[in-house]
């Protein structure tokens, strides 16, 4: 016997539809027993009425037309449990999103709510029972990424006894934090706060670390990944590398200094810096001289560990992890291209932020000390040009880099401190300050270190007698400026980190448009990717500063705790099935899964037929499709329910 | 064609059953024979009326080491078979056999009446002082043929026939009117062609690559594809099953249609979808690849989006 | 005896017409050789040379028939179900059918109209044969196929036609056989004739005679039956095409929410689902299988229960097999062996 | 006759389509109420027969959508779709279908507005071909 619900969703539905009138059409149609309408079903006394109709007119299967089946599909599923009744056996109609919120008409409206309810009592006829099943889960997580998230996430699942493996492309953890000088808005500093997390790290019992390492290859699902991970050849045995840099002193081949965001060179084989975790050399194959024709071995010589093998090969290491936390952090906009009247990167004196934050740092190439690029000299004047690369629809990039307001007045504030005769203006669009103390730090580089904002965007950047003049509007004041600067600072927008995307696609997760990693929910599950077991710390997910990035990478080690600590999984019952005595053994449903989940199986009497391996099934239903005489069918949307849908709605 | 006879024999040696034709005393005409010993096969002919495709009772025998005499386009069912892992490439013997083209039996039955023995040579088919050009007579899917040299082949029989009926200068009778028709009109010719489907299913039956034979969706009573009733909609439906299950595996070999007790022209359905799946993947049923709707490789799609 | 000239067909077609439809055998359009009965109209061409693909059974027997309707109606609490029954209005008269066919009615008749009231009486069945009129054409030649021969009367059979014509030059005898015949033929478009009854046609002769038992014997070989199936496709036209087969299935179907329709279609022992059974097990999963039923059901168990083969000798299994199989063949071997 | 109703079956796939015609109802995006959408978990579930048989059983047209190519929830299922479906929409003129009364195209879970504009497009191209015939 079928129970019918209808929705009026306070007024949401019943503005348009007719609620009483569906109601009244549904208990006349083919075996309904029971049909009312209620204000909010999905409300506490909206559950216990459909509890109470089951129990009273012993319904079997229910339809509830209300919201769409993606907001509230998993609550009804509960409330029939609580009822006594198979989750499965029931069917939800959308009303609102797909009918109420859609159309003017009251009476097209009613209409077609009712049609969609006669589709659901048609289809519900064709459910069954589902039972899901349990499968182990695999008590190891894999954590992506071992920048601040990364490195937070990976103690704090370490921290309820589950193994952790940390993968860092680079070769040392830190990431971007460990670049940055001081922090906002307490002027902290970075190094000061993130090395002992990042020795912790190493020292950790439940912790593998693997740097130079990137995933290769993702197979499996939630509970049970198989990943392999490549750890590229460093032509460095990590065991027997003190660190004591010898290698890199005596190197003769220049190389980019990546870590001081190429302001400075560093050799061929280097450490990457010196507070590196793990602390060893890697050498890099294309700008070594042996590796380029040359006969060089000095390092090999010269190490005192004898920590050098040039022969080396890449390592493919296969782990099986219960979950996977994605911690890539963000990348920056390359700027030189979209915005050519800046100079497209030719004038040195016009840098990043994030280099210009290494200017800051003791441990950067200038020691601490602001010199300009091009000569070396103090600067007195300097200019902060604020969203290069965000909020600009003509760059294509409407995006907040969410930080840039925050960190360039902490610039301006470190620079005053560092030259105390500098005076740093600052062009922005809008001061974003909403965090904790925020607001009281801007004002603080306003009043105490004399920082001048103006607003407005700049137009043009070029040299003039030895300085750069930045010329831009003053929106409030309704004023073309001219600065004449020493050193320009440009806070550039943040991007996904690069490889963010091939990497989303091999854990079969989304990006969204701005190609950061795609949150299942944008309020109710944030640090939920699109596949199960998988979950997102950090800017990986979208610009955010050091506060929101580690509470998030909690956020998302509580996930994984909750997930693996009962060391089982709870497997959805909606995958395939095979009916043996229907399937012609054509095997085209194994060509076709995306997830290898077909087997063979002969049966008793020799015949061959198809299985789903239930647990690498993700209920995609391709098998159901390609199947030629329908043996296989995915459960919740077989074709004998589809029809059922088809056939009524047409009527 | 004598030398088939031995040949058969030679393989009998090394497989239980060598599938070809023999003579039907009643039909006047070579019908599908299955040889177990050299005694049998001294009954096996080649000729121009040996249109059925063989290749169709090899999934039945997949349990089997089988011989099969097989002309070019029979040849490209049993590829297509091995591609898909429906028969085993070890596990057929092929005796390519040159054709000459396949006379319309039908045809010839209308011209000259049920079971009257054929004679055909010299460009001409007759039978008791009628003559009919052989090319009036031809199967539709010989003219212009592709493959009259087969694909796959173990051994082979017969001259290499010297060349392929000529393709006709347009399309003919009903493949021209269908043509030149309107949208709607097709929807009406077919509710008139399947006004007379009787749904015994011969089509399905005769087709190499209906696979899946008893389970075959059509006739189950779920999920209802197609519903029991013989009636043009539900026929219809019937075929449509069958069409889109042979999607990018139909090797157009035409024995649905000759199997057709009614005389439905099927082959306009799967001649279209063939072309169609040639033009957009490059693909015809018949070679070593598998069908484009089973493989693909997402790298390697290179399906512009804009068309 | 009664003789019709060639040139009254048509007004006696016609006149037909005026309160039946008239089922002839006709080439359809854009054929090779296709031949079915199908509803005459002034001017259409009767095919009498070739076979037709398909029996007059159909019209007694349709492929597919709406039994009755149904609905379900809401009575307090339960569901309830009306039926209602589908009267046929229509009455049918066939032109030219062969006397293999005519005959095959009268078997069919036996088994859906048992007058005595003690079997089955089917009332879908005497709606369409009560509204029958069936005027055979005798065949003078026949091709390779048939084989009436074998049985009684061959050509010359005349049960289940009302009226049997003989081509004679210049037109056709006609024999009644029937009231509704007798009827037909006082008609004025008949004359007087003293002509002679043609001779008929003398079709292939198969030994039937020790069939039955024969059968029998051999059902336990079930290698005799693969090696006599092998080539048999499994499909359903040889059961389709007879004028005899008659199973059937039924099955409803929905038309709407809360009403549908109980339908009869053919159903042939030549596929796997017809014994299907609903726990998977399949007691004829082989062609084997089911080639034994059908030739012994049609030359064993019914002879043995009704006294007749449930064959007239037709020869469509032959003429259609998509295998070219022919039936004849089995029987030989079954006589041989 | 401008009270004829175009009945119209969608099939859409949960995770985008589906979710952007959600989009769409959130954002209050009115549309023709002929639209009747059918949920997939993927448009590789779409077997064609589906589509053909809305059309047997009378539907106006089909609209397939699902995930923009290489957004996939699954990975592959909309390629597939996408050579199933596409090979389909040229059978049609051949099975006496105007090929006007099928589509298929993807929407994303964000692109409501893009599916109401598909919605009311594709209505409006069935009523001309409706009036043309």
């Amino acid at each position: 016997m079928l129970g019918v619900f209808i929705c009026q969703c306070g007024t949401n539905i019943s503005a348009t539809v007719d609620t009483g009138a569906v109601a009244a059409a549904a208990a006349g149609m083919r075996g309904v027993a029971h049909a009312e309408s209620i204000q909010y079903t999905c409300s506490d006394p909206g559950q216990a009425a459909i509890g109470a109709a089951v129990r009273e007119k012993r319904l079997d299967r229910i339809v509830i037309a209300a919201c769409s089946p993606r907001m509230h599909e998993a609550t009804f599923r509960r409330a029939l449990e609580r009822a006594g009744l198979n989750p499965y056996m029931m069917e939800m109609v959308n009303i609102r999103e797909q009918c109420s919120w859609i159309h003017a008409d009251t009476g097209e409206a009613t209409m077609k709510a009712v049609d969609l309810v006669r589709k659901a009592v048609a289809r519900i006829r064709a459910h069954v029972p589902l039972q899901g099943g349990k499968t182990a889960a695999v008590r190891r997580a894999l954590v992506i990424g071992g920048g601040i998230a990364g490195i937070r996430a990976a103690l704090d699942i370490s921290a309820a006894g589950i193994p952790v493996t940390l993968v860092e492309k680079s070769p040392s953890i830190g990431g971007n934090m460990a670049r940055l000088d001081k922090t906002f808005p307490t002027l902290d500093c970075s190094s000061c706060i993130l090395t002992p997390l990042m020795v912790e790290i190493k020292q950790h019992d439940h912790i593998e670390l693997m740097t130079n390492a990137e995933v290769d290859d993702v197979r499996g699902l939630v509970g049970d990944f198989q990943i392999d991970i490549r750890r590229r050849s460093t032509c460095v045995d990590e065991e027997k590398c003190t660190g004591c840099m010898i290698c890199q002193e005596k190197c003769p081949a220049p190389a980019p200094d990546d870590f001081n965001a190429g302001l400075c060179q560093s050799k061929a084989i280097s450490v990457a810096f010196p507070q590196a975790v793990p602390l060893v050399a890697s050498l890099r194959k294309q700008y070594c001289r042996r590796f380029n024709g040359g006969k060089c071995r000095l390092c090999q010589k010269l190490c005192p560990a004898g920590a050098v093998d040039y022969g080396q090969e890449d390592e493919v290491v296969s782990r099986s992890f219960g979950a996977v936390v994605a911690a890539t952090g963000y990348g920056h906009y390359d700027w030189t291209g979209s915005y050519p009247t800046f100079g497209k990167g030719l004038y040195p004196d016009v840098i990043t932020s994030a280099q210009y934050e290494r200017l800051l740092s003791a441990s950067g190439p200038t020691g601490g000390l602001i010199r300009r690029p091009s000569d070396g000299a103090e600067p007195r004047q300097v200019a902060f040009v604020s969203c290069v690369g965000s909020r600009d629809e003509s760059a294509g990039r409407p995006q907040c880099c969410s930080v840039g307001c925050m960190y360039t007045a902490k610039q301006a504030i470190l620079t005053k401190e560092h030259i105390p005769d500098s005076q740093s203006y600052i062009f922005y669009i809008d001061m974003r300050a909403g965090g904790k103390n925020y607001e009281e730090f801007v004002r603080r580089a306003q009043t105490r270190y004399g920082a001048i904002f103006i607003r407005g965007r700049v137009g043009r950047i070029f040299p003039r007698r030895g300085k750069l003049v930045v010329m831009g509007t003053d929106t409030l004041a309704g004023d073309q400026v001219e600065i004449e600067a020493d050193l320009v600072v440009l806070a550039a927008g943040l991007t996904a980190a690069p490889g963010a995307g091939e990497l989303a696609r091999k854990l079969n997760i989304a990006c969204d448009e701005t190609g950061f990693m795609a949150e299942e929910h944008p309020k109710l599950r944030p640090v939920e990717a699109a596949a199960a077991g998988v979950f997102l710390a950090g800017a990986c997910q979208g610009p955010k500063d050091i506060p929101a990035t580690v509470a998030q990478a909690g956020a998302a080690a509580a996930k994984v705790i909750g997930l693996l600590s009962r060391g089982e999984l709870e497997t959805s019952p909606m995958v395939s099935a095979v009916n043996p005595s229907r399937c012609a053994g054509c095997f085209k449903c194994r060509d076709v899964c995306p997830f290898g989940a077909i087997d063979k199986d002969r049966l008793a009497d020799g015949l061959v037929t198809a299985r789903v391996i239930e647990s690498l099934c993700r209920g995609c239903g391709i098998c159901n499709a390609a199947c030629p005489p329908g043996a296989i069918s995915l459960n919740g949307y077989t074709d004998k329910q589809l029809l059922a849908e088809l056939v009524e709605v047409l009527r | 064609m004598e030398e088939l006879i031995p040949i058969i024999k030679k393989a009998l040696e090394q497989v239980d059953v060598v599938l070809g034709w023999a003579q039907s005393p009643a039909a006047g005409v070579a019908v599908p024979a299955f040889f177990h010993t050299p005694a049998e096969a001294d009954a096996a002919v080649f000729d121009s009326t040996c249109a059925h495709n063989l290749a169709v009772y090899l999934p039945r025998l997949a349990d089997k080491k089988v011989g099969i005499v097989a002309k070019g386009c029979d040849a490209r069912s049993i590829a297509q078979l091995i591609a898909e892992g429906a028969v085993k490439r070890s596990g057929v013997f092929v005796i390519g056999a040159s054709c000459p083209g396949m006379i319309d039996v039908k045809k010839a039955w209308r011209c000259f009446g049920f079971g009257k023995q054929v004679c055909d040579a010299a460009g001409k088919v007759a039978m008791e002082g009628k003559t009919v050009a052989r090319e009036e007579i031809l199967l539709w899917k010989c003219r212009g043929c592709r493959d009259p040299e087969p694909v796959i082949c173990d051994v082979t029989v017969g001259e290499a026939s010297s060349e392929a009926p000529a393709p006709p200068a347009e399309p003919a009778g009903i493949r021209k009117r269908f043509a030149a028709m309107t949208v709607a009109e097709r929807r009406q010719f077919w509710q008139d062609q399947f006004s007379r489907c009787i749904r015994c299913y011969a089509c399905r039956e005769a087709c190499p690559l209906c696979v899946c034979r008893d389970v075959c969706t059509i006739q189950a009573h779920e999920p209802g594809w197609a519903g029991a009733a013989v009636d043009s909609p539900q026929s219809w439906m019937a075929q449509l099953i069958r069409v889109n299950h042979l999607a990018g595996r139909c090797t157009g070999c035409e024995e649905c249609e000759r199997a057709c007790p009614v005389g439905i022209p099927l082959m306009l359905l799967l001649e279209e979808q063939n072309d169609v799946v040639e033009e957009l993947f490059g693909y015809r049923a018949g070679g070593e690849a598998k069908p484009p709707f089973l493989t693909f490789d997402i790298k390697n799609d290179t399906w512009d989006e804009e068309r | 005896m009664r003789f019709i000239p060639e040139e009254n067909i048509t007004a006696l077609l016609l006149r037909l017409s005026e309160n039946a439809t008239v089922w002839a055998p006709q080439v359809v359009r854009d054929t090779v050789n296709t031949v079915l009965f199908a509803p005459w109209r002034e001017g259409a061409e009767i095919e009498t040379g070739l076979y037709s693909a398909l029996p007059v059974k159909g019209l007694v027997l349709p492929a597919t028939e709406r039994l009755f309707s149904f609905r379900y109606h809401r009575a307090g609490e339960r569901e309830k179900i009306e039926i209602e029954v589908d009267e046929l209005r229509e009455r049918a008269a066939v032109f030219a059918a062969r006397a293999c066919d005519a005959k095959a009615l009268v078997t069919l008749d036996a088994l859906f109209l048992d007058g005595s009231g003690r079997s089955y009486n089917d009332q879908h069945y005497r709606a369409r044969r009560g509204a029958l009129t069936v005027i055979t054409l005798a065949c003078t030649s026949c091709d390779s196929a048939c084989f009436c021969s074998s049985f009684e009367d061959g050509a010359a059979a005349t049960a289940g036609s009302d009226l049997i014509f003989y081509p004679v030059s210049g037109g056709f005898l006609a024999e009644a056989v029937s009231a509704t015949g007798r009827e037909l033929a006082a008609l004025d478009l008949f004359q007087e004739s003293n002509l002679e009854k043609p001779p008929l046609a003398e079709t292939a002769k198969v030994e039937l005679a020790r069939l039955g038992q024969r059968l029998l014997d051999k059902f336990d070989d079930i290698d005799f039956w693969r090696r006599t199936a092998e080539g048999c496709l499994s499909c359903g036209y040889c059961s389709y095409a007879c004028p005899a087969c008659h199973c059937f299935n039924i099955f409803d179907e929905m038309e709407s929410d809360r009403a549908g329709g109980r339908y009869r279609c053919w159903d042939a022992c030549m596929f796997y689902a017809y014994t299907l059974e609903s726990s998977g097990h399949n007691p004829r999963p082989e062609a084997a299988h089911r080639y034994r039923n059908r030739l012994a059901h049609k030359f064993s168990y019914f002879p043995l229960n009704r006294g007749e083969f449930l064959c007239t000798g037709c020869g469509r299994c032959i003429r259609g097999c998509p295998a070219g199989r022919d039936v004849r063949d089995v029987i030989k071997a079954l006589g041989a062996g | 006759m401008p009270g004829k109703d175009v009945k119209i079956v969608g099939f859409l796939c949960n995770w985008c389509a589906y979710a952007g015609a959600d989009m769409a109802g959130m954002a209050r995006m009115e549309q023709p109420a002929g639209m009747r959408i059918i949920r997939v978990p993927c448009s590789g579930r779409v077997d064609p027969l589906l589509v053909l048989k809305a059309f047997q059983e009378g539907a106006d047209g089909v609209l397939v959508s699902g995930c923009h190519p290489g957004d996939c929830h699954y990975g592959s299922g909309n390629y597939l779709a996408r050579r199933r479906l596409e090979l389909l929409g040229r059978m049609l003129p051949a099975l006496g279908i105007e090929p006007e009364r099928f589509h298929y195209t993807w929407v994303s879970a964000s692109e409501g507005a893009r599916w109401a504009e598909i919605v009311n497009t594709f209505t409006e191209a069935i009523k001309d071909v409706d009036e043309g015939s």
